[in-house]
């Protein structure tokens, strides 16, 4: 029994957090904002060379070959830095897709540049106004010769800007239910027309990909044609564990920054935080805290021991703490008053974090649906 | 009980409603309600509307009619903030000046300062600007640091004010400052009128977490005010802010109103928005958490109905404004925060990208980060209302 | 504009008030649940001489022939002393019912002797295990010559001693959807067979009818036959006006207690009251109950002006204000401390009526159900 | 990171589980798990089954072998309560005695204590209580106001005690008394080890919100004790305190692996109960609470099984059983509002009338409304979270 990371996991954690905290942590995240990214490419290339990228990757592909649980702690302190990047779109959600489902060429092709930090994963899924379900898949990708000719719009894919290659489900049959669908990497070189999205979440630089007659050779079809939508299902397993840590590397700044402004910031002569009100609310976040870090570390050890209640663990997980990190987010601006409504604090940052977060790859209705029916409800 | 309102009643409201359909800037009406990005159109744009309300009998409407008013009663005043909801007509950019400073001025000014002042805050000739919170004086406002010191015949000024709204825009501030140090910490304090064009005065924008600036840092560097600008008695602002109270009669009948119609136009969304070729509202959770929100929007309406009900008998407003003021800030609140769940993966577009509304909603959302927070935050209407109205024990360090 | 009950109904409020201050409040409820019924009849028959039985019962039936604003608060003083009784089941069920479909046999036998205090009615509706739905009701009422033979067993209903007639709706259908359901007047002497039914809330004694054969003359069918489901809603706006005000008179007590306990009890050197868990809990119950008596005023005026909105805000309004109810009745033990947990405090009392309220005829859902209906949605 | 138990664990699991089968009251394992209403049986069957276990070796395992434990590791005596927990075995009635008083003494019991008490703890023959609080010293222990008084070689106690759990059964208590008044209000308490069984101590019964039984008032009328009976120092008794707390390894760990099973019972009783012919289960609404609690109860364990690693690796508990006692006190109060909520109107049957289970679910949630007061209040512990773990200023009135 023994429900603790272990030397070297914690180890690593803490380079990241060192490397992180040399970088600015927040400070990386406002200059992406402002459109400077060098700040960001210079941290990304600090964590490559930490080894993050390849710490899922297969050894035979130059990786690691360590599980999701080795990810966690440099999870949580991107987390805390509300750090920009594909980092859960790469490693959480393509490579271990890739490690199973792959060709051998398309392995040879991916794993070792994504190891080393040359190659970034995005995911390009729903639609305009659509929903994260099969049936709301309508790029079509029509058969011709050695090709797949793609037509149609994806919306809300992040960091096209960073990204090398896009994992995108299309609409491979023209039944509108869930077979159907198959999952092409689709290079970004194909992609001509892109135009980008605000998002709330400004970390996040948002785009729309139009799909006009963009040809895709079928070694790009990742797994069996048609199968798609169970492919991505089983990508949701490990990116929604990856999701859990990072969400949990938010929380913990938050109460970190709660709890120091309470014990400088001076009202009616006392410290604020020597009033209840502030008090109990920054206790409320750290309970929800520790109990969303065990879950998160429990959901990523579920998933590399192939536990049996590794899904239920994670949907549930994810539940928990988005809802956790949404109220300590929102907490956490009213125990700094009108200082954390500007944009000079980084509270805003979290907020709009927590929002992005809230239906990304799956809305919290659909996490509730698979927890359930992983349960046997 | 009757929710009717009088004939006469009726009838201001309906002179009122011809009014703004033909005083409204060009398709207002019809949804096209841009302002001016830059600021010194904005501000001429809000002027101009403050001008034309003024000119046509309605800039201030519970003043004396020898102030260009009409001497409304509590009645009209609401049936007055009702209609302007109901046209989301272009903010108040003199809200402080009309509703704070001239009635206080009334009251309790010199008559040098009503003659200067009052007729020009009416016209939005002249705009005003509060400067209370500071830096270390948000809740306690008794911990205001910025001082005035008498050098001859001039008060100089220094020290650092926050979160003034429309502060980029205003002509006068009306500032508290402190002028001794009492025994307690809220004798001590002048209010003074002053001018913000002048080389002491420093305005700098807040930027919210919505990215918009409607609130300013005002810098004090030797900013000067005379005897002549000093409301009530020297060291006794206290007593001047707590008379100023007194004529916020109609409390936050504004936000009351505005929350029953964003309620409104949250349904028609909910019904509009679709996922998976379903309305939204037809979810059962979507549908609920709608119900619970009805509830609490009909009841903030009706609650301050009922507050309304006694002040108009009792002839002024008690403390039941704290309620109504954390019920109706955390309603919004909750109201946008569903808002945007409710459009899924798409709630998080924003400015011109937004799925719906023209990013009303998400700004609206952020914004709504301010509410529980700007007026007096929840920490602090929550001790209020078990203090004053429940006869709790006061708190630590008061 | 003028949101606010009248001299009339203020003035009634304060009597009913004094007489139950008088009579011990709480205490009635306490005998009661310890069997001592004298107590409660004695409450009764005060009341009765206040008045309140006849409030809604039109003039030409002996009534006072005001409407259920009249009703609200001497409901809020019952709420408050948890006073037992089938205050609502009789006045503000039966009585509007019998008003509107009753023949003019049943108005003469049933609603004079209702204003007089000499006859009450319970409502045996739903079934073991069953649901309020029409559906679930299985009792039949097969007819038979001028008679109805009723077969089948009715659950949870209230009060059977107290009770002198009880509304039953009756399968008179072999057809298990809606349509097919009549509703009964059926009076105390033709049922046998009762068993009592231990409930959470003491104050109301629970019972099983069981119905063998027993014979109903069609002179007591109420309304048309197969009707009785539209009716049973139509009661439902009335009762529900009613239970909110009740509900926020329980309220009412429980912040009054709740702040008198903060006044006075000291630990660490301060009343408890100084402290914001404690005082910012109590603010809250109060917000809710100032919310919830709005809403109880408002539904109660919008069911007698047949307000076009009244069935939203009934529905809607029983919904909030019982959440209220649950929250403050909880908060309110936590609040106490231990003595709080004790039977010796009334604490528990509101706690158990909270409780009983939460599916009284009607669960929570289908309420939910009943107002977005109501709002067109 | 390993959730599994090594050998020796499970062969100390297995051998428990082999024992407790063959020697728990007839028909306990099958459900039949009714205790005697009567008083002095109800007594007699729990000393019984302490008895039972101290002859098996399984009445104490964490103390030394010389006193008739097994030296249980911390893994041990988790196993111990999961495998209790596990067939929800008959209440330990001398917790007191067994967790706090027997562990104390051998750590600063006198020679003659230790003799005169131990081994009657362990074998059940003397039932401990334990009288901390009193009516005004609740969440502040500190304001104790029983008094110990020495008159010759005596020491006179008057006072009143509350929350004394099965002070009705007990032949003694671990007693606080004020031996002089310190000019630190934790400072002059005494530890005094007092007969139950003399004229001087009366124990009336407090009866719960569920009816039930469990805690009584003790009044202290010149009871007497001597100065054999003090533990420690006079005046010294909050170090007594301080060490006792070091004694509870375990922690909450017996209402996380309940809270753990009774989640268990509730999916399956939300699968069994039906509403118009469909399993409540199926409902969104009651699903997705469930799913809710689901995080929160597996979350309490883990919770707890991380600080347990902890404590595992410094050797003693740290302030995290804060936290623990928090997060399962207030998710078990949940888990029964809940599946009251789910049984509709039914779910307000009680006792032999209980639509299922015996009643178990309504008694419990009446129960679980003590859990967040009992043990310190849910407000002590968020205090205690916010002070020691988080660093925040220390609270008013401390």
């Amino acid at each position: 029994m023994d429900f603790a990371l272990n030397k070297e996991q914690e180890l690593f954690g803490s380079y990241v957090r060192k490397y992180l905290t040399e970088q600015g942590t927040t400070n990386i995240a406002r200059a992406f904002i402002n459109g400077d990214r060098q700040r960001f490419d210079q941290a990304f290339q600090g964590l490559v060379e930490l080894g993050y990228p390849s710490i899922n990757v297969s050894e035979d592909y130059a990786g690691m070959g360590l599980g999701l649980l080795d990810m966690v702690l440099p999870l949580e302190e991107m987390g805390r830095s509300v750090l920009p990047g594909l980092f859960l779109e790469t490693n959480s959600f393509a490579v271990p897709l890739i490690e199973k489902y792959g060709t051998e060429k398309q392995k040879q092709k991916y794993l070792p540049a994504i190891a080393d930090g040359s190659l970034q994963i995005s995911v390009a899924w729903i639609e305009p106004k659509g929903s994260y379900k099969a049936s709301s898949i309508q790029v079509s990708g029509v058969e011709k010769g050695d090709d797949f000719v793609l037509n149609g719009v994806k919306s809300l894919v992040a960091d096209v800007e960073l990204a090398d290659t896009f994992l995108v489900p299309i609409r491979t049959t023209s039944s509108s239910h869930e077979e159907g669908i198959s999952l092409f990497l689709v290079d970004k070189a194909m992609i001509k027309n892109v135009t980008q999205q605000q998002s709330i979440d400004e970390t996040r630089k948002l785009s729309q990909i139009h799909f006009e007659d963009v040809i895709v050779n079928k070694e790009q079809l990742l797994g069996e044609l048609n199968e798609g939508d169970n492919i991505l299902e089983e990508g949701l397993l490990s990116f929604n564990a990856s999701i859990c840590a990072i969400m949990v590397g938010c929380m913990a700044a938050i109460v970190d920054m709660a709890a120091e402004y309470a014990k400088i910031r001076e009202q009616f002569g006392q410290p604020i935080g020597r009033f209840q009100a502030i008090k109990h609310a920054i206790a409320n976040m750290k309970v929800d805290l520790e109990l969303s870090r065990s879950l998160s570390y429990y959901a990523n050890w579920a998933y590399d021991t192939a536990a049996e209640d590794r899904q239920e663990s994670i949907f549930a997980g994810r539940i928990f703490i988005h809802n956790a990190l949404q109220k300590a987010a929102a907490a956490n601006v009213q125990i700094h008053g009108g200082i954390g409504f500007t944009e000079e604090l980084d509270c805003h940052l979290y907020v709009k974090r927590a929002r992005y977060y809230e239906h990304y790859l799956g809305s919290r209705e659909s996490y509730y649906e698979k927890a359930a029916a992983a349960l046997g409800w | 009980m009757d929710f009717s309102f009088s004939k006469k009643e009726e009838k201001f409201r309906q002179e009122l409603r011809t009014w703004l359909e033909e005083n409204l800037p060009q398709g207002w009406l019809h949804g096209d309600r841009e302002l001016p990005e830059d600021i010194n159109e904005y501000s001429r744009f809000l002027r101009d509307w403050q001008r034309k309300l003024y000119e046509g009998g309605w800039g201030a409407i519970a003043w004396p009619k020898a102030y260009g008013g009409r001497e409304a009663s509590l009645i009209e005043e609401i049936i007055y903030q009702q209609e302007m909801v109901r046209v989301s007509a272009p903010p108040l950019v003199n809200y402080v000046g009309i509703h704070m400073v001239a009635p206080l001025l009334m009251q309790m000014g010199s008559g040098e300062q009503k003659s200067a002042y009052i007729t020009k805050i009416i016209s939005g000739e002249e705009i005003w600007c509060q400067g209370y919170s500071e830096p270390n004086a948000g809740s306690d406002l008794t911990a205001i640091q910025t001082t005035a010191v008498k050098k001859g015949d001039r008060w100089v000024i220094n020290g650092q004010k926050v979160w003034t709204s429309f502060g980029h825009l205003a002509d006068r501030c009306f500032l508290l400052a402190r002028t001794s140090k009492g025994e307690k910490k809220h004798h001590g304090i002048t209010v003074f009128l002053l001018d913000m064009h002048q080389e002491g005065v420093e305005t700098r924008p807040i930027i919210q977490m919505d990215g918009e600036h409607e609130f300013n840092e005002v810098y004090l560097n030797d900013a000067i005010a005379y005897d002549s600008d000093i409301v009530g008695e020297i060291d006794r602002g206290w007593q001047v802010m707590i008379a100023l109270l007194m004529h916020e009669r109609t409390g936050i009948g504004g936000q009351v109103f505005t929350l029953e119609q964003q309620f409104q136009d949250l349904v028609t969304m909910a019904k509009e928005w679709t996922e998976d070729g379903q309305s939204v509202i037809k979810k059962e959770s979507v549908r609920n958490a709608l119900i619970d929100l009805y509830a609490k929007s009909r009841g903030s309406l009706l609650n301050y109905y009922r507050n309304l009900t006694k002040t108009l008998k009792k002839g002024q407003p008690g403390s039941e404004g704290s309620l109504d003021k954390l019920i109706v800030s955390e309603a919004t609140q909750e109201l946008f925060a569903l808002s945007l769940s409710i459009q899924g993966p798409h709630g998080i577009l924003w400015k011109q990208d937004a799925a719906i509304g023209d990013s009303y909603w998400q700004n609206k959302y952020l914004y709504s980060f301010g509410m529980t927070i700007g007026g007096g935050t929840s920490e602090v209407q929550r001790n209020t209302i078990a203090e004053r109205i429940l006869g709790l024990p006061k708190d630590l360090g008061r």
